[in-house]
């Protein structure tokens, strides 16, 4: 059990200056994939951006969701970050920033999650951008189904499905469509993907290094946010099938894939769990799947939108037409997932 | 300011920048309120928008003019606050400004006008309405209260300080709600039982604006 | 803080069907690209395995490290991993079984960490294949500059370190080099690599669910192994670029890397610590290694070869010369980092 | 078996057994002590490897002979335990076994052969030698109290009691070892003040060994 008044410790320097040592840290270890602007210290741009007449993707919100958001810039997916405090939303400036500096002349998505301040700080960009001529379109990625029920789906926080929105809008966008077909796709995968997650221990934040939750030793949270936002059911401790059932069990209700269709899946961790328990996770997923008699068109594994440290995961399932299929399949080279 | 019916610009980012003080020495508490229904960092946003704010305000050239100290302020705390209260505050420091950008000096009447044109931005950029659990459960009241005081003919100090009362008790009523609407409804009945954040540190805004007109 | 007697949470049905639970999982997610044996659970195969005529590479050793040792499964890199159960060698069953399986009529090279456990147990395998005609060479990663003195450098232990060289080995092999070249190659990586670790919380094996090590709310063990041995100091926390300093300044004391040479560098998190605080330290090495006057190659952030949810990392620098550079920049498609 | 002298396959299997069960009864306080110096498997390691060990005795044809019990417990152990402890309880039953090979029955001084090539065994496996804080350091101890009993002549019950305390004391003496070579010296001075969890579970082995014989 993690919890209560103890402290915890991460390997920073500053609590002020996490985020920007963050970015130096991936432009030094990255220098040929990405850059950072030098009036924007805040926006993290693809080394291909802008490419004259492609649809540019800006992606955004707080960190500490790495390799969430920043990680996802690069050829075929992201063109550029606004970088956020951690948990927190960028300001106007620097998305304004990074969308002129990736603006081809074929305007400019924003895929964000669906939160207060990323939508009102993303609004208030695209008003200005909107002054500098540049053409934007918003899609907010509402995939969580445990917070809010299907008759407000609009009102539904953006988790780890937004991976599957930026992977097919990035290919779309690579392929050459324009902004309101790239639009188009991006707002196809979010109604087709729908996650739900799960936490054993919280997380802290660098400025406070006190833990966002307490979870007794017996304990998890289902339907869990990304930031540690409450869910929908605190109960106790049970093995990994049961828990991947009971997520799965809200996710195909609503998703209700017919029989013999095509899906993909993510069994994203959410920043402290091995390797080793996702992928037990993703055994009894998968093996449901399979069970129903549905094809596994990709399984994705691993630390993809993460909170900090929390313990715990979230599924993805994602309905897939021919269209997501080719669009899922198309290369991309995300910064942060350029390991060989 | 003891007294003092009426507030000029200095006096203004003087009451800013007691703002920031509140905000700061609440910080911990406000992100606790946080930590229960939200993420945790409403205490840390308030506190690095604020300081954000005043460190415009104090690169500006004399003499200040509220528009001026509202721009600027609304600037510097959005682009350093992050979350849903960089926006807000923005636009409450804007619209805010916007409504009393020809004044020299703000009567009640005139500050009346700015919370209260403060306050439609908040609805607008938020599409929140009131039950919501937001910070507008706080500020119309606040708002109310000091359109009532303008009424009965109060003085500034004791019209800021019915403004404070409304809120704080706005702040209190968001621990019973659980809006159909906002934030709050997606914990469900969880949600109760909790104060909203950004409901009380609107108070704690309008608490210090009381405050700094009575002691000066 | 963690540690005490608490019992920690785990995302598994029973501590007994870990490993074979994730081995599922693992294939299942990935038909394409690996599988086990039938006869032989415990070993998972390259699905290119074996190439007629190329040197077979296995790898392998306790779980509980990934994406460690099987993760690296994959054209380019290994060709089979034989399965330990957490923390614990696989006995010789399943080495000899991976053997067999990977053995294309040119040798197979093991490279295993330097635990008593991995060394016996591989050495009784390669007694075994003997019998079977199959030729096997062993090389041992060394690189924990804390574990020994460097007159004592050979019971060094292996940890992050490893990475390099399976990735050097991986690429002489398919490039088609023989068992005595590719084991020289990957000799020569392990000599010229050196790693430290940090751990700022402990782990816990799914059998105990006890944390291994009790570090105090304001302690950090430099030096730690990668099954939480203790390391060469216990030491107040501090900030991160002091640590990283601590830890590079025994790596380059060693190395000495001359002003105007290459070097590649890992950052690898130990499980628990998230992506933000391993670019921090990235930034810091980084830096200090430029002001040095040394050419960044590559710089790998994330988790490589971790030790469950323990929190912490570890830095390895290798001296590059011509011949691992190329080895290094050779494609190579581990199963554990096919994400996009 | 109290006061027996010669110990057949099946005592010799029912005494495996009881290892089984003391090693699976004290695993947590084993691991306890890898905990302190290393990696906190060996009561798990051991108990895994007993327990596979003993599965695949069971799974043999009657009639059993030491050979075939001791190799079958090898293979066993090995592809089970893990870790370090796997390869040399392997290579302790395979070279036991092979000195016993030919007997029907094992006398006090066939057991002591037994041990005695098993000891040598470890060393080989291992590479290590007395003093690094191993095994080894309650192994040999209990070898020569075996020896020692045979010459003087000593009942069987009492020549493993005696090489039970040996291999305890040597398990003791463990505690004060920094030892230049072998894993301990990893640790510098930390490891001091710390029992070998290999030679305490070894010690524990001889323990069983002389309860089963003298209790039955
Ligand atoms: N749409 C909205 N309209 C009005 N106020 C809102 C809205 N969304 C959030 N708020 C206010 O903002 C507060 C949260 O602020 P903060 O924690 O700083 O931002 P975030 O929720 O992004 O972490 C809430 O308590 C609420 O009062
Ligand atoms: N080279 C060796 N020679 C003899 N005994 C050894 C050797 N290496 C380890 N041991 C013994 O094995 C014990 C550790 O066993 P265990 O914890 O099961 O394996 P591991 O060290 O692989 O986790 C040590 O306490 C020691 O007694
Ligand atoms: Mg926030
Ligand atoms: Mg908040
Ligand atoms: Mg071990
Ligand atoms: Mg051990």
């Amino acid at each position: 059990m993690r919890g209560g008044n103890k402290m915890t410790k991460k390997l920073i320097n500053d609590a002020g200056t996490v985020i920007d040592e963050m970015l130096a840290g991936i432009v030094a270890a990255h220098p040929r994939h990405v850059r950072l602007l030098d009036h924007s210290p805040r926006s993290l741009i693809s080394a291909g951006a802008p490419r004259p007449g492609k649809v540019g993707i800006v992606v955004g919100g707080g960190s500490g969701h790495e390799p969430g958001f920043l990680g996802y810039v690069g050829r075929g997916m992201a063109d550029g970050a606004a970088v956020g405090n951690p948990f927190a939303s960028p300001g106007p400036d620097p998305i304004v920033a990074t969308t002129k500096a990736v603006h081809g002349g074929a305007g400019v998505l924003y895929i964000i999650g669906n939160y207060a301040g990323d939508v009102m700080n993303f609004e208030m960009a695209a008003e200005l951008a909107e002054l500098e001529s540049i053409t934007t379109r918003t899609v907010v990625v509402t995939d969580d189904v445990a917070s809010a029920p299907i008759s407000e789906a609009g009102r539904r926080r953006g988790v780890a499905g937004a991976v599957f929105v930026f992977k097919a809008a990035g290919a779309a966008a690579d392929m050459g469509r324009d902004l309101s077909g790239v639009a188009q796709v991006a707002e196809m995968a979010n109604a087709s993907v729908r996650t739900m997650g799960v936490a054993l221990e919280p997380c802290s934040l660098p400025a406070t290094l006190k833990h966002n939750f307490t979870l007794s030793a017996d304990e998890l949270e289902l339907g869990i946010g990304i930031h540690g936002e409450p869910g929908v059911e605190r109960g106790p401790m049970r093995p990994a099938d049961a828990v991947a059932d009971a997520i799965l069990d809200r996710v195909l209700a609503e998703l209700d894939p017919p029989p013999g269709s095509d899906v993909a899946v993510l069994v994203n961790g959410m920043g402290g769990t091995p390797l080793m328990e996702l992928y037990i996770v993703a055994r009894h997923v998968l093996d449901r799947l399979s069970r129903r008699n549905l094809a596994i068109h990709r399984c994705l594994v691993g630390n993809f939108l993460t909170a900090l440290e929390m313990a715990g995961c979230s599924i993805s399932v994602i309905k897939l037409n021919d269209e997501l299929k080719v669009l899922l399949d198309y290369p991309a080279e995300p910064v942060l997932f350029r390991d060989f | 300011m003891d007294g003092i019916e009426e507030i000029t610009p200095a006096d203004f980012v003087a009451l800013l920048r007691l703002v920031c003080q509140r905000i700061a020495a609440e910080q911990d508490w406000l992100s606790e309120l946080d930590r229960a229904i939200g993420d945790g960092d409403h205490g840390s946003s308030m506190a690095r928008g604020w300081q954000a704010a005043l460190d415009a305000v104090d690169a500006l050239p004399e003499p200040l003019s509220f528009s001026a100290v509202c721009a600027a302020a609304a600037r510097g705390f959005v682009n350093s606050a992050g979350g849903a209260t960089g926006p807000l505050y923005a636009t409450i420091l804007m619209r805010g400004g916007a409504a009393v950008k020809d004044r020299e000096m703000l009567d009640l009447g005139a500050l009346a006008s700015f919370f209260d044109a403060a306050g439609r931005g908040i609805r607008e950029r938020g599409k929140s309405e009131p039950g919501d659990k937001t910070m507008l459960d706080a500020w119309l009241p606040a708002v109310a209260a000091l359109d009532a005081a303008r009424t009965d003919h109060k003085k500034l100090a004791e019209a800021l300080n019915d403004a404070a009362e409304a809120a704080e008790k706005g702040a209190e009523a968001t621990r019973h709600m659980a809006a159909r609407l906002g934030r709050a409804s997606r914990l469900g009945a969880r949600s109760q039982g909790h104060i909203d954040p950004g409901a009380a540190s609107a108070a704690l805004l309008f608490r210090t604006f009381a405050q700094g007109v009575t002691e000066g």
